[in-house]
C-alpha cells in the first residue's frame, strides 16, 4: 500500500492524528482541510480588515469605510485590488534576496498554526496530540521573517522596528507559554480537541488570571496595541515593512490580520470553550466566539496608548513572568487535591485569586521613568 | 510609576470608547448629504455687480494679494468706465477685505465652495465670469440685507450632544 | 569578544507621521536611547514678517492669520492690539467682548488639537485626537458663522471687530459653553487615569522650573513647570481684568502636567466665556478708524497669552501706511528651544511624547 | 500688570558699575554700547531688583545706517520688563556679542537674525542659518535686499 493511495487511512497507523469520524482517505482529508483553511483564514482576514475598520470607526464617532459594497464590506477588496496594482518598490541598497524572502517567511508559518484549530468537534486538519505545542512552536516563527523584513529594507526605522519586534517576541513567549500551560493541566491534554472537549466550564471561569495573561502576551505576540511598538506610526513610521508596497506590503499586512485571527481563534479554543454552546450549531458558535474575541481586541486598540519599549519589557519580566508562575502552581494545586464534585467554587475562588493578585502586583510593579543618562 | 489604581484607568478609558459605538457618528456623507455653509461665508468666487460699481478701485488697492486689476476709462458724464475687471482666483486668499472696503457695495463673496478648476488659466476671472449666475450666488459677508435672505448655517453643535 | 557599537543617525521628519508639520530632528541615538538631538526647521518658511513690511496694517491681519494656523483669532488679536497701541485707538466695549470670547474659544480650539495630537503620539490610536476634532469642529463651526471662514479668520480689525455678531451666535455659544465641559470631563474619563498613559508621560521629559524660565518657555509650557505667569494676569490685556480664572499650573514639569494644564486651561477658559457671554454688552463693535492707519512713528511690543504660549508682536512704524518692521515672538519656536534638553536620555518613543507635548505648530516656527 | 521700568533710573545705575556703557535711555528702554552689552546683560539678569530673568524677544531692525538689536527683558519674580537696544555698524560684518550664555532662549532667536539680517552673535555656540538653507546668499530682512 503506497502513502499517495487516497484510501489510505493514516488513523489506522498513527491514531490520533486524524479524528476518528472523518469519512475518506488522509490525503483527501488533507485537500479538503487545506482549501478550507485557506479560504477560511483569507475570508477572515478579508472580513476582519473591515470589522476592525468600521469598529474602529463607530469607536471613534465615525462611520468607517461604507462606500464599496453594502455597508462597505467590499472595503478590503478594493484595498487589495489598489495595492496589487501598486509599483513594487525594492530599495536599492537593500538585500533584495532577504527582502523579497520576508513576507513569504512571515506569511506561510501564520497559515500553518490553523492545521490544528478545531472548527467543530473533530473538524481540523490534524488532531496533533501536541497541538498547542505546535500552535506556540509555529507562530513564533514568523517573527524571522519579521526580522528579515526590518534587516533587508535597509532603512533605520525598519531595523529599530525589527530590533523591538525580536525582543518583544522573546519576552512574551514565555509569559505566554506559561499561561497556556494552566489550561492543559486543567485538560490534561495538549491536543486542541480534547482541550475543547474538557471545558464543560469554560476555562476562562477556571483561569480567569490565565486569560489576561495570554490576552496580554498574545497582544504582544501579534503586536497590537499597547504592545504595537514594532510599527508603531507615530514612532517609527511603520515598524518593519516601512519600505514595502505593493504584494509584499499586502502579505505583511494579510500577516498582520491573520496573527490577530490565529489569537482568537487560540483563545475560543482554549478558554472559551472553542465550538461548545448551547443551541447554536458549533461552527456558527466558533465564529461569534472568535468575532467576539476579536472585538475586544478592537476596543482595546481604540483606547489604549502605546507603553515604550522598556517598559514593554518591564511588563513581561517583571509581571506578566511572576503571575503566570503563580498561576500555574495554583493551578496545579487545584488539579491534584481540589475534589471534583465542586467545580464551581474554584471559579469564585479563582477569581478571588486574580483580585488579590492583581492588587498586590500594582502595588510592587512600577513602570515609568526611565531616563539613561547620556 | 506604579499601578496604583490596578488598571482602573483603562476600563474607565474603555467604557468611554464603549459609549460611542452606541452614538450616533458625526461624520456627513458629503456629496449625498449636504451641510449648510454660514450666511457669511466667504467663498469662491468673487461676484461683481456691474450696475453699481464705478470703478473706484478701492478693492484692488485693499486686495493684500494683488489679485484684482481693474482698467477704466473716462466716461462721458465725467465718470470711470469699467474696461477690465479680473481677479485671480488662484492669488486670492478669501481674506474679504475688498468686499468689506467697497464703498458701493459693489462686490459680494461667493457662497459657493465647490469650484475647483483643472488648469490654472481657469481661476483668472474676467467681467463677465464674476457676474452672479445660477451657480455662483453672493454671501452675506459684510452685506446684512444678502445675509438676511440666506439660509441659517447646519451646526454641529444641533447635530449631537453629550446625551443621544 | 568586544563588541562595538556606534551611534546612528535618524532623521525623524520632515515627513513624520508624528511631527506636527515640517518638521526635522536630527537624532542621535544608541539602540533606542537618544544621544542628541537638532532641531532643523525653515521647511514652511514664508517671509511674513518681510511680506508684512509691504502690505498695509490692515492688509497684515489675513497675515498673521497664517502664523499659527490652528489659532488665528489669538493672532490676529495679538497683532490689532500691537497696532492699537501703537497708534492709541481705542476699541468699543462690545469688540472687546467679542474678542475676549474668540480668543477664549480659540484657545480651546487649539487645546483640543494640542492635547489630542499628544495622545496620539503617546500611541492612542486616533481615537482621542477624533473625539476632540468633533469639539474644535463645533467652535470652527461658531466662527464660520460669525466671520464666514473656518481656518483664517481674519476677524479683528484695528479698532474692532470686523463685524457684529449674528444673532443665532449667542444661543449656540451658550449651548456651546453648556455642554463642554462635559466633554472635558468625558476626555478626562477616557484617558487622564489610563495606567499606560501615566507610565508614559508621568516624570518623562522633565523641563525644571530654572530652566523653562532660562529658555525663554511660555504658555503651558512655562505653566506646567511651576511657574505662575500668564500674560492674562500678570500684564492683563484687553478686558481680562474683568473675568475670574485660575492660572493652572503643573508641578514636576513633566509630559503630563502639560497636558494636564492644557486641560484645566480649557476648563478656566469656558469659565472666562461664561462670564463674557452674561456681560455682554450692546454697542458698536468697531470705531471709526480710517483703512489706512497710520500710527505715529516708533515702535510698540505687544503680547498676548495665545493658546501656545506668550505670542508678541514688535512693530516699527515709521509713520507710513505700512510698518517699517514686523516681528512675531512666535511662542513654538521658543518652546522648541526647550525640547533637546528635555529629550537627551530618553527614547525614541519619547522624543515624539515630548515634542507633542510642547504643541507647536509649524507655521509659527518658521513664518 | 507688568511694569515698565524707566530707562533712565537703570541707565544711573548702570552707569555707576559700567561707566560709559549706555549711550541713550528712554522711556523703557536703553541704549548700550554693543561692547558692553554682554557684561550689562549679566548685571541686569543677577542684579538684585532687577532680576531680568526672562528674555522675552529678540529683534533686529535694519536702519539702513546701523543694525539695531533690541531685546526685550521681562523679569518673572518681580513681574516687570525693560527694553535694551544695542546697535551694530556696517554692512558687511555686523556683530555683536551672544547673550545665550544667559538667556539659553537667545538661541534660535539669534540664529533667526542672523540668518535674516546677517547680524552674528559672538559666542553663539552654533550660529548656522536656521529658516533658510545653507547655501543661500543675502539676508532677507535687510531693507535693501529685495
Amino acid at each position: 500500500m503506497s502513502l499517495f493511495d487516497p484510501g489510505l487511512n493514516l488513523s489506522a497507523y498513527y491514531p490520533g492524528t486524524l479524528p476518528p469520524e472523518w469519512p475518506g482517505g488522509y490525503w483527501i482529508h488533507w485537500g479538503v482541510f487545506v482549501v478550507i483553511i485557506l479560504a477560511f483564514v483569507l475570508l477572515m482576514a478579508m472580513g476582519f480588515i473591515w470589522l476592525e475598520r468600521r469598529e474602529v470607526g463607530r469607536f471613534q464617532a465615525r462611520l468607517g469605510p461604507n462606500r464599496v459594497g453594502p455597508f462597505g464590506v467590499l472595503q478590503p477588496v478594493a484595498d487589495a485590488i489598489k495595492i496589487l496594482t501598486k509599483e513594487d518598490i525594492i530599495p536599492a541598497k537593500g538585500d533584495k534576496l532577504v527582502y523579497w524572502l520576508a513576507p513569504v517567511v512571515a506569511f506561510v508559518p501564520v497559515l500553518m498554526v490553523f492545521a490544528v484549530v478545531p472548527f467543530q468537534d473533530g473538524a481540523l486538519l490534524a488532531d496533533l496530540n501536541i497541538g498547542i505545542l505546535y500552535v506556540v512552536a509555529i507562530s513564533s516563527v514568523s517573527i524571522v521573517g519579521v526580522f528579515m523584513a526590518g534587516w533587508s529594507s535597509n532603512n533605520k526605522y525598519s531595523l529599530l522596528g525589527a530590533m523591538r519586534a525580536v525582543s518583544q517576541l522573546v519576552s512574551y513567549e514565555i509569559p505566554l507559554g506559561l499561561s497556556i500551560l494552566g489550561v492543559v493541566v486543567l485538560a490534561g491534554s495538549l491536543s486542541l480537541n480534547s482541550i475543547v472537549e474538557a471545558q464543560h466550564i469554560p476555562f476562562i471561569l477556571l483561569q480567569p488570571l490565565g486569560f489576561l495573561i495570554y490576552m496580554a502576551a498574545a497582544a504582544a505576540e501579534i503586536n497590537r496595541t499597547p504592545f504595537d511598538l514594532l510599527e508603531a506610526d507615530s514612532e517609527i513610521v511603520a515598524g518593519f515593512h516601512t519600505e514595502y508596497s505593493g504584494m509584499k506590503f499586502a502579505l505583511f499586512y494579510l500577516v498582520e490580520y491573520c496573527e490577530v485571527l490565529a489569537v482568537s481563534v487560540i483563545v475560543t479554543t482554549l478558554f472559551l470553550a472553542g465550538w461548545k454552546g448551547p443551541l447554536l450549531p458549533p461552527l456558527l458558535w466558533f465564529l461569534i466566539k472568535v468575532f467576539g474575541v476579536f472585538t475586544v481586541i478592537v476596543w482595546v486598540r481604540a483606547t489604549v496608548p502605546r507603553l515604550r519599549v522598556d517598559q514593554v519589557m518591564a511588563f513581561a519580566w517583571k509581571c506578566l513572568l511572576p503571575l503566570a508562575l503563580i498561576n500555574l502552581l495554583i493551578t496545579g494545586i487545584q488539579v491534584l487535591v481540589w475534589p471534583e464534585v465542586l467545580p464551581w467554587a474554584v471559579v469564585f475562588l479563582n477569581l478571588a485569586i486574580m483580585v488579590v493578585l492583581i492588587l498586590l502586583w500594582s502595588k510592587f510593579f512600577k513602570l515609568g521613568g526611565g531616563r539613561v543618562e547620556v | 510609576m506604579k499601578f496604583e489604581r490596578y488598571g482602573a484607568g483603562i476600563a474607565k478609558g474603555m467604557l468611554v470608547t464603549l459609549k460611542h459605538l452606541f452614538r450616533h457618528p458625526v461624520t456627513t456623507q458629503y456629496p449625498e448629504e449636504r451641510l449648510t455653509v454660514s450666511r457669511r461665508t466667504r467663498g469662491n468666487e468673487l461676484i461683481w455687480d456691474r450696475e453699481r460699481c464705478t470703478g473706484c478701485a478701492t478693492c484692488a488697492k485693499s486686495c493684500p494679494q494683488g489679485a484684482i486689476r481693474i482698467v477704466t476709462s473716462r466716461g462721458e458724464e465725467n465718470d470711470y468706465i469699467v474696461e477690465e475687471f479680473r481677479v485671480d482666483s488662484g492669488y486670492c486668499i478669501f481674506c474679504g477685505l475688498c468686499v468689506e472696503s467697497c464703498p458701493y457695495e459693489a462686490l459680494f463673496m461667493g457662497y459657493g465652495y465647490e469650484r475647483a478648476r483643472y488648469r490654472r488659466r481657469e481661476l483668472v476671472l474676467n467681467k463677465e465670469e464674476l457676474l452672479v449666475s445660477e451657480k455662483k450666488q453672493p454671501s452675506g459677508y459684510a452685506r446684512p440685507k444678502v445675509e438676511a435672505t440666506l439660509p441659517p448655517q447646519t451646526l454641529l453643535l444641533d447635530r449631537n450632544g453629550v446625551k443621544k | 569578544m568586544v563588541i562595538k557599537t556606534e551611534p546612528f543617525v535618524v532623521n525623524i521628519g520632515p515627513a513624520h507621521p508624528s511631527t506636527h508639520g515640517v518638521f526635522r530632528m536630527r537624532a542621535t541615538l544608541d539602540g533606542e536611547v537618544v544621544l542628541d538631538i537638532e532641531p532643523v526647521f525653515g521647511y514652511l518658511h514664508r517671509g511674513i514678517e518681510k511680506l508684512a513690511e509691504e502690505r498695509t496694517y490692515t492688509q497684515i491681519i489675513p497675515l498673521t492669520d497664517r502664523l499659527d494656523y490652528l489659532a488665528s483669532m489669538s493672532n490676529n488679536l495679538a497683532y490689532v492690539l500691537t497696532v492699537e497701541k501703537l497708534a492709541g485707538i481705542a476699541v468699543p466695549e462690545r469688540a472687546e467682548y467679542l474678542r475676549v470670547i474668540m480668543a477664549e474659544l480659540q484657545r480651546i480650539a487649539s487645546h483640543l488639537i494640542g492635547v489630542g495630537a499628544f495622545l496620539n503620539d503617546c500611541g492612542a490610536f486616533m481615537t482621542p485626537i477624533l473625539y476632540m476634532i468633533r469639539e474644535r469642529e463645533k467652535i470652527l463651526d461658531l466662527f464660520e458663522m460669525v466671520c464666514g471662514q473656518r481656518l483664517t479668520y481674519n476677524y479683528m480689525r484695528i479698532g474692532g471687530v470686523s463685524h457684529d455678531i449674528p444673532e443665532e451666535f449667542l444661543p449656540a455659544l451658550k449651548k456651546f459653553v453648556d455642554r463642554m465641559p462635559g466633554f472635558i470631563d468625558e476626555y478626562d474619563q477616557l484617558l487622564q487615569e489610563n495606567e499606560i498613559l501615566l507610565a508614559r508621560s508621568k516624570g518623562v521629559g522633565i523641563l525644571s522650573r530654572e530652566q523653562a524660565i532660562n529658555i525663554s518657555a511660555s504658555g503651558p509650557v512655562l505653566r506646567a513647570s511651576g511657574v505662575k505667569w500668564d500674560i492674562r494676569k500678570v500684564d492683563p490685556y484687553s478686558i481680562y481684568d474683568r473675568f475670574g480664572f485660575e492660572i493652572p499650573t503643573g508641578s514636576a514639569g513633566d509630559c503630563y502636567d502639560r497636558y494636564r494644564v492644557r486641560v484645566e486651561e480649557m476648563r478656566q477658559s469656558v469659565r472666562i466665556l461664561k462670564q463674557a457671554v452674561e456681560k455682554l454688552p450692546a454697542g458698536g463693535v468697531r470705531s471709526e478708524v480710517s483703512h489706512l492707519v497710520r500710527p505715529p512713528a516708533g515702535e510698540a511690543y505687544g503680547h498676548i497669552e495665545a493658546p501656545k504660549g506668550e505670542l508678541g508682536f514688535y512693530l516699527v512704524s515709521d509713520n507710513s501706511i505700512a510698518p517699517y518692521r514686523f516681528h512675531v515672538r512666535a511662542p513654538s519656536l521658543l518652546n522648541l528651544t526647550a525640547l533637546r534638553e528635555m529629550v537627551v536620555g530618553w527614547k525614541v518613543a519619547d522624543v515624539l511624547a515630548i515634542f507633542g507635548s510642547i504643541d507647536i505648530c509649524m507655521g509659527e516656527v518658521d513664518r | 500688570m507688568t511694569v515698565a521700568l524707566s530707562g533712565g533710573e537703570i541707565a544711573a545705575r548702570l552707569e555707576e558699575r559700567f561707566p560709559g556703557s549706555v549711550v541713550e535711555s528712554g522711556q523703557d528702554s536703553l541704549l548700550v554700547k554693543s561692547e558692553s552689552l554682554r557684561a550689562v546683560a549679566g548685571f541686569l539678569k543677577t542684579a538684585p531688583g532687577l532680576e531680568f530673568d526672562y528674555l522675552t524677544a529678540i529683534t533686529g531692525v535694519d536702519y539702513y545706517d546701523y543694525f539695531e538689536v533690541v531685546y526685550q527683558l521681562t523679569s518673572i519674580r518681580h513681574n516687570h520688563s525693560l527694553v535694551v537696544k544695542a546697535r551694530c555698524y556696517g554692512r558687511e560684518n555686523p556683530a555683536l556679542p551672544s547673550v545665550v550664555g544667559l538667556w539659553k532662549g537667545a538661541d534660535f532667536q539669534e540664529r533667526e537674525i542672523y540668518d535674516l539680517m546677517g547680524i552674528r552673535f559672538e559666542g553663539h555656540p552654533n550660529l548656522k542659518r536656521v529658516v533658510l538653507w545653507d547655501g543661500f546668499t543675502g539676508h532677507p530682512l535687510r531693507k535693501d535686499y529685495l
